[in-house]
């Protein structure tokens, strides 16, 4: 099993968080696992991404051209990656910021409204980059539910209350992306 | 009656402009600009006194002043 | 222990206290500031030491004079910051003080950029300092390989009272993998009573120095340096064979990130069939040059393929060692891009081609 | 219609890299306008340091030297004593100018070097992520100080007008800050005065500007101001330290 | 018979390699007076600059490092915070502190570390053959001023003490003189103050001593002694600038 | 002109005059503080430029504000005066400007000693500083040719906008020989105009700079140095024959100061009717490589010996530049000490038995 | 009677203790000592007071002073 | 021709200078020459030393362990170097310093009063190191008087008391020196 991720997005946007958090329910599933950030001297605000690569041998080369599953947040992340999917990969769409397809047919797209789940459990549309972590799971099955399930937990146990709400986004996040890979 | 015109895409969100204007012409958008910021904007410019506080502040040279005729010089700069 | 995700920056500083190492003083520098950032909390709650220091020429004399003290010290920085401490290096070889250097390198010269690079390979193995001394180079090439030579690296500064370094890069310092800090046993430091200054008690006092007014007394010093650093030779050269057994047609040489994307190139090309194996120097200085030239003798060997993030610097090394019995030829990306596996492979498949003319 | 207030000629067209509200644009457009004032652009020398505004060579739009991290005094020394004919300054940070680069510039200060030195003291380390900075506030937060600057093991901040002021070699050192509108025009004010007396190959100046790290100091750029005042202000007192007509 | 001066006990029996007269080899005495005095022998560990004084270790019986030229309070530093129980000086000359290692000695004062810096001044860089140091008085011929210091481009003196005591931190810093007996004394003073302060770990003490090279002067001992009287101290005033108290 | 005695480091300063550099910045230290003194004077009479710096980091900071202004600027220091130069010399090489540095390398590491010594070799060769970058290193070995070198290596770091560096030692410092400052003629500065930051008037601005936003345009540049190099390499090598004009049998390798001592031992043996001869490398980089590869192939050349006041520095060029064809052996001193005549004799002539065997 | 010794091997004929002297006990010898320096010695021991003044200014450490009995302090030093 | 000439005396006794002058009549001469100054971390004052070797072709070391010609203008230089001087070659000695007789019988050895004729002629002994220049000349015929009465001429001819004092006192050398080598 091999899994390359990339996660990309607007700088504020969290995703390098919701990398980390996939990366850790890896670890906890004893798959071999490698978080890389995208550092360098870009723009203040500009895009952020980061890749997580998931395996059952040690992680070689995490320097990934073409990952297998790409989650663009924002259009410029949309722009910069649709090209980098590997074939038979899969590209999961924030549609709350965009309203794109991609014209590949050599991929699956999964269209969900990140930002639009968020702002409707909680009022804001900050806890985007939960619930694309909860579609990208449900329209994976990358990792089970549980170990996703279990890291955003712990990561919120000291706020019972942001962790109950980000738990509901998570959730939704994943049945909408179970939905999303049907319709797809 | 001086203008005063904020290029939308330099303006990167800051609002020193608007805390900084003695009349209240400025505000900032609801949009944003192509760089993803709310940009500010002169929402009341027929109040503008050219006084050029709003520019001095801008860090990002994003506004520019002009008057018809000669205009007060309030300080000098 | 479970293992840890964790930023190779992080687990640089978490892995020094588990070496029992409470002395840090540094500089910020990116891509390596985190080291310091990490260490500003952790060091407070372990009852250790950490200075922000002026500079990075300040930062190595600190350094020095808690190593002269006594006591695990280390350091680390990036390119330019540890071009600045050249003297202090030399200075502390030459007083025969144990401490640990990290250098991050980005890609130079001059302020460069910040991305990943290897190109400060020859300032590390030849001494950017003056004189005849060197440290010995460490180039992990995963976190928990950091890890592990952190942890390492502080006993083998003390066994040989010689610094050393542990080169990497802005991937390996940034990136997260898990860690295992047991994965390498701690070692107590060894009595220093005998040359550290820690207050002349019950002893005749002890001196950090290494000026010598009679050169003849010199001479004797560096002859003595000269036999440190072969019994280093002897005793200390690391390196990991990866696909090695099958006797390959084509080796590869490569060393900390470069080494990762080349095994992936390999794992592709093994795939098809082809013979290629790596060999990747762990210690950088010294240099695997024996193992190197037995290879370059097996008549299996067609010829050697070395990848590196620099215009060829171990390059120089692999073609010595190897007497360029068997052509060597090199790919490299520079100024701070990782070559990617893609065109890895497609570097050494067509080496590889040309070996079976 | 007369234009009263735009970019200023010396300076290119474009965007800074800088943060949304980072002050480091008005002293920057501060420069350029002086440079304008006295039609000196093509004669002008700038050095940039090594921190967020290493770029400021990209958007000044004069001849300009990149100097190693704190040793823009030093560089812009080599470059003023062979071509006198320059007008010559230095753009440096806190980090920059008053921790790595302290020795540098005391001494081209105490040799009277004939330039302008445009100080940028925003209580941090910009670029690399918020260090703290030797001008730092007691108490203040930053990425390695996660407690807050703690005086008795890190020191009080610096003061670096006020110690250049005490090297008995004329010149002129003055501070002024970012801030407000108000503060802005006393800050060109300083900055022209300086450039005046390289002008007049009077003597060195060094212009210290209060500055704001919206992004470093995690508070908005409004806020930032605020803060300033009521942080900076009180330890670093504004005005003139030091002309050549002293003694 | 009682003895009522000698050789301290903390100095080997080594003759110094100083020349005739140079006031070296009194500060070197008072120090290792200070350290029997107090009964520190065993925790007392000493910095070496790179200057006429590097070989003060071979002079002083007691644990001792040699540093880097200028580095010598980076190098403290590092100890001293390391081992806190030892009391830790650095013997420094003005080349060595007010040249190459200003940033180190402004930021070890600044950060307060509870150590003893001995300063000592003789305008000039004695061991390399004298050339001009950033102490030197204007007008003073060296090897690298062969005119003398021209002060219109190599600046005016740098007064150490003075630009210390203008940091916020808490220290003590003192200016005494070493050419005449009664000076002698109140250098003495000062030095037992300053290793008095760090033994209460109560702040950074910094010691200037003016002294004499009669050999890169070019005068003899005893008109050393009247040189620096004349032409040194009405620009160096002796004093104490600074103590813990003052605030 | 007629000839003037002068010690070796006078001879430097006045060297630079004739070179057309009335620039100089340095910090002072021993064995070469006569250049400053010397320039002290020497530059006001000529209305040049000459800063003592407050350490060697700013000298080498000035050398480059000058030089990026577009004169003829240098610097000259010993062994840890130049460590503290390291970053600069890398920004110098990074931001492509001329000017000329020195290094009187005297005994390491650390403070070490004042006395002549080779053992920053490997420091000036492979770099003190971060990146992919090199000086061109040159190594004269009487005063006529350290004046000589002197004047040409403006013209050579313009040709490149490259620094060049000339090493020497302590002896060749101190020493007087007989200089004649005509020997070679002076070249005038090339055009400035298009890179110099001489005030932007009447074409575009110029930028003086080593920091690369993007790592495609870094990498690129850094391929441009390389080619630089590459070209130094095929154009610049220098390198005496002593001796080598009859079918040596035994090859020696040496050169600055230990090069004048080998030609002494040579003379001795040659008087006896051994066939030695000697390659003394002028320009440590490039190294005469392919010279001395060529020679490892000639069947009478039985083997190489390899005189330097280090601990073997060059000696692993000669290694990897002989493929170690034929033994290559070794005699040093170090710390300080000259070899002399008499032991030198000794060492060869057993080499030479060797050989014979 | 308070004793000026002078270690004649360990001056350095500075004259610095001659000139301290506020007794006149002390002057160059005419000889040379064995590092070729003309060292002072106590021409007029019996002046002596005790004042260690001598052995203050002595950079090389060569002046021993000793005293019968108890001795006035002069200064604390 | 080769000579390697050292000359040894205390640190202000001007031995330095009279190599230079050697070295300078010698170049003037149209041979080839070098004069290597002792340096290093030598205590002030204590013995100083140059080597001037003078030779038909470019001087190769001019690090010399034994010269064929030594002077030694005190006792520690002829203590560090009586035993230097190649056979056959020749030891002079400063008889004014000291009152030794070295054992060697290889050698030739020549005693001058170096500080008498100085004293004699100026007052002073300072000038001891222009007559053991004269002696050097008169005993080895090293080089024509010539051209060392020339450089000396030349290096005082801004002071013609002082040029005039010097000259008889390099004569007396001469002479001594010509005279010596007879007695030897
Ligand atoms: C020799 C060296 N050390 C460290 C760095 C890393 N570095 C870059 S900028 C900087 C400090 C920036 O802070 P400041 O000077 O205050 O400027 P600001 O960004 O706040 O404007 C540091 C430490 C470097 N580039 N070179
Ligand atoms: C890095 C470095 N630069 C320069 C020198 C040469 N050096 C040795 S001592 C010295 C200055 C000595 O002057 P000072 O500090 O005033 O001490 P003093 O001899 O007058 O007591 C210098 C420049 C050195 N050893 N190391
Ligand atoms: S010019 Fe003055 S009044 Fe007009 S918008 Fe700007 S700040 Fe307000
Ligand atoms: S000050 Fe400038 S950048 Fe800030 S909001 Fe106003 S126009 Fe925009
Ligand atoms: S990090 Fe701070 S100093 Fe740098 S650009 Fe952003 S706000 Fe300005
Ligand atoms: S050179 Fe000067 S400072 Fe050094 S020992 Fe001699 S007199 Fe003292
Ligand atoms: S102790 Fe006083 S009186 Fe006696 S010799 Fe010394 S200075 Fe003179
Ligand atoms: S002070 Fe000391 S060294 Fe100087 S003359 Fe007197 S005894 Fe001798
Ligand atoms: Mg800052
Ligand atoms: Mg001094």
């Amino acid at each position: 099993m091999l899994n390359e991720v990339t996660l990309a997005g607007f700088g504020g946007q969290g995703i390098m968080t919701t990398g980390k958090f996939l990366a850790e329910a890896a670890l906890e599933q004893g798959h071999e696992v490698a978080w890389v950030p995208s550092y360098g001297p870009e723009m203040r605000g500009g895009t952020a991404y980061c890749t997580v690569v998931i395996s059952d041998r040690p992680v070689g080369s995490p320097i990934v051209n073409t990952p297998n599953i790409i989650v663009a947040m924002n259009l410029p992340s949309y722009e910069k990656f649709e090209n980098a999917v590997k074939p038979g990969g899969l590209l999961l769409i924030n549609s709350s910021l965009m309203d794109v397809r991609s014209e590949r047919t050599d991929i699956t797209q999964v269209h969900i409204p990140c930002n639009q789940i968020s702002i409707d459990l909680s009022g804001s549309g900050r806890s985007a980059n939960i619930s694309v972590l909860g579609a990208l799971i449900g329209c994976t099955n990358l990792l089970p539910w549980e170990s996703i399930e279990r890291v955003v937990t712990e990561k919120f146990a000291k706020k019972p209350k942001v962790l109950e709400m980000n738990l509901k986004i998570l959730r939704r996040g994943y049945d909408l992306g179970v939905e999303g890979l049907k319709g797809s | 009656m001086p203008s005063v015109k904020v290029d939308k895409d330099r303006c990167k969100g800051c609002e020193h402009c608007v805390n900084a204007c003695p009349q209240g012409v400025l505000e900032m958008s609801r949009d944003i600009n192509n760089k993803g910021y709310f940009y500010s904007f002169p929402k009341n410019p027929h109040k503008c006194i050219g006084c050029t506080m709003c520019a001095i502040v801008c860090p990002d040279m994003a506004i520019t002043i002009k008057v018809h005729g000669t205009q007060y010089k309030y300080f000098s700069y | 222990m479970a293992k840890l995700l964790m930023k190779g920056a992080e687990a640089i500083g978490e892995a020094a206290i588990r070496a029992g190492c409470t002395a840090y003083f540094a500089y910020p520098i990116t891509p390596q500031s985190e080291v310091a950032e990490y260490l500003s909390k952790r060091l407070a709650e372990v009852g250790g030491t950490f200075v922000q220091a002026e500079s990075e020429v300040a930062a190595a004399q600190m350094v020095y004079g808690a190593a002269g003290a006594g006591v695990r010290v280390f350091t680390t920085s990036s390119s330019p910051g540890v071009s600045l401490m050249a003297e202090t290096m030399s200075y502390m070889a030459g007083s025969e003080l144990p401490a640990v250097f990290v250098n991050i390198m980005r890609a130079g010269p001059g302020l460069g950029g910040i991305l990943p690079c290897q190109s400060d390979y020859n300032q590390a193995t030849r001494g950017a300092g003056h004189g005849d001394y060197s440290f010995m180079i460490i180039a992990p090439s995963t976190v928990q390989e950091l890890a592990d030579w952190m942890i390492r690296a502080f006993p083998l500064s003390e066994k040989y009272r010689n610094p050393v370094m542990i080169v990497g890069d802005g991937l390996i310092a940034q990136m997260m993998e898990p860690v295992d800090f047991d994965a390498v046993k701690a070692e107590e430091m060894p009595d220093v009573e005998g040359w550290a200054t820690t207050g002349a008690k019950n002893r005749p006092r002890n001196l950090i120095n290494s000026l010598f007014l009679d050169p003849l007394k010199l001479e004797e010093f560096n002859h003595h340096l000269k036999e440190k650093y072969e019994r280093m030779a002897r005793e200390e050269v690391r390196y990991e064979n990866y696909m090695m057994d099958d006797e390959p047609e084509l080796v590869c040489v490569a060393y900390g990130t470069t080494a990762r994307i080349v095994k992936t190139a390999i794992d592709v090309l093994r795939a098809e069939g082809l013979k290629i194996g790596l060999i990747r120097p762990i210690t950088l200085l010294p240099f695997p040059k024996d193992i190197l030239r037995a290879e370059s003798e097996k008549p299996h060997v067609k010829g050697f393929a070395v990848v590196e993030m620099s215009n060829g610097q171990m390059l120089d090394d692999v073609k010595w060692a190897t007497l360029e019995r068997k052509p060597v030829s090199f790919f490299s990306r520079n100024g701070g891009i990782v070559p990617n596996p893609e065109e890895t492979v497609e570097f050494l498949r067509k080496e590889y081609e040309r070996t079976q003319k | 219609m007369k234009t009263i207030f735009t970019r200023p000629d010396s300076m290119t067209e474009k965007v800074t890299h800088y943060c949304p509200g980072c002050t480091h644009g008005v002293a920057h457009r501060m420069v350029a306008e002086i440079i304008d004032e006295f039609g000196i652009k093509d004669r002008t020398l700038g050095f940039a340091p090594v921190g967020c505004s290493v770029l400021i060579y990209e958007y000044m739009d004069t001849d300009y030297q990149q100097a190693a991290h704190g040793r823009a005094p030093a560089c812009a020394t080599g470059a003023k004593r062979v071509r006198p004919e320059l007008i010559v300054y230095t753009y440096q940070g806190d980090g920059d100018l008053a921790s790595i680069g302290t020795a540098e510039i005391i001494h081209a200060a105490n040799r009277g070097e004939k330039f302008t030195v445009v100080f940028i003291n925003n209580a941090i380390y910009g670029m690399t992520g918020g260090q703290m900075a030797p001008t730092t506030m007691p108490g203040q937060r930053t990425t390695t100080s996660p407690m807050g600057r703690d005086v008795l093991s890190a020191g009080h901040p610096i003061r670096m007008s006020e110690m250049l002021s005490t090297l008995r070699t004329p010149a002129y050192v003055v501070r002024a800050s970012l801030h407000t509108p108000y503060n802005i025009i006393q800050s060109k004010k300083a900055l022209r005065q300086a450039f005046q007396y390289q002008m007049d190959n009077r003597c060195f100046s060094f212009v210290e500007l209060l500055s704001t790290c919206p992004t470093n100091w995690g508070i908005t750029p409004v806020g930032s101001n605020k803060w300033l005042e009521e942080n900076m202000l009180p330890y670093y007192p504004l005005g003139v330290f030091k002309t050549p007509d002293d003694e």
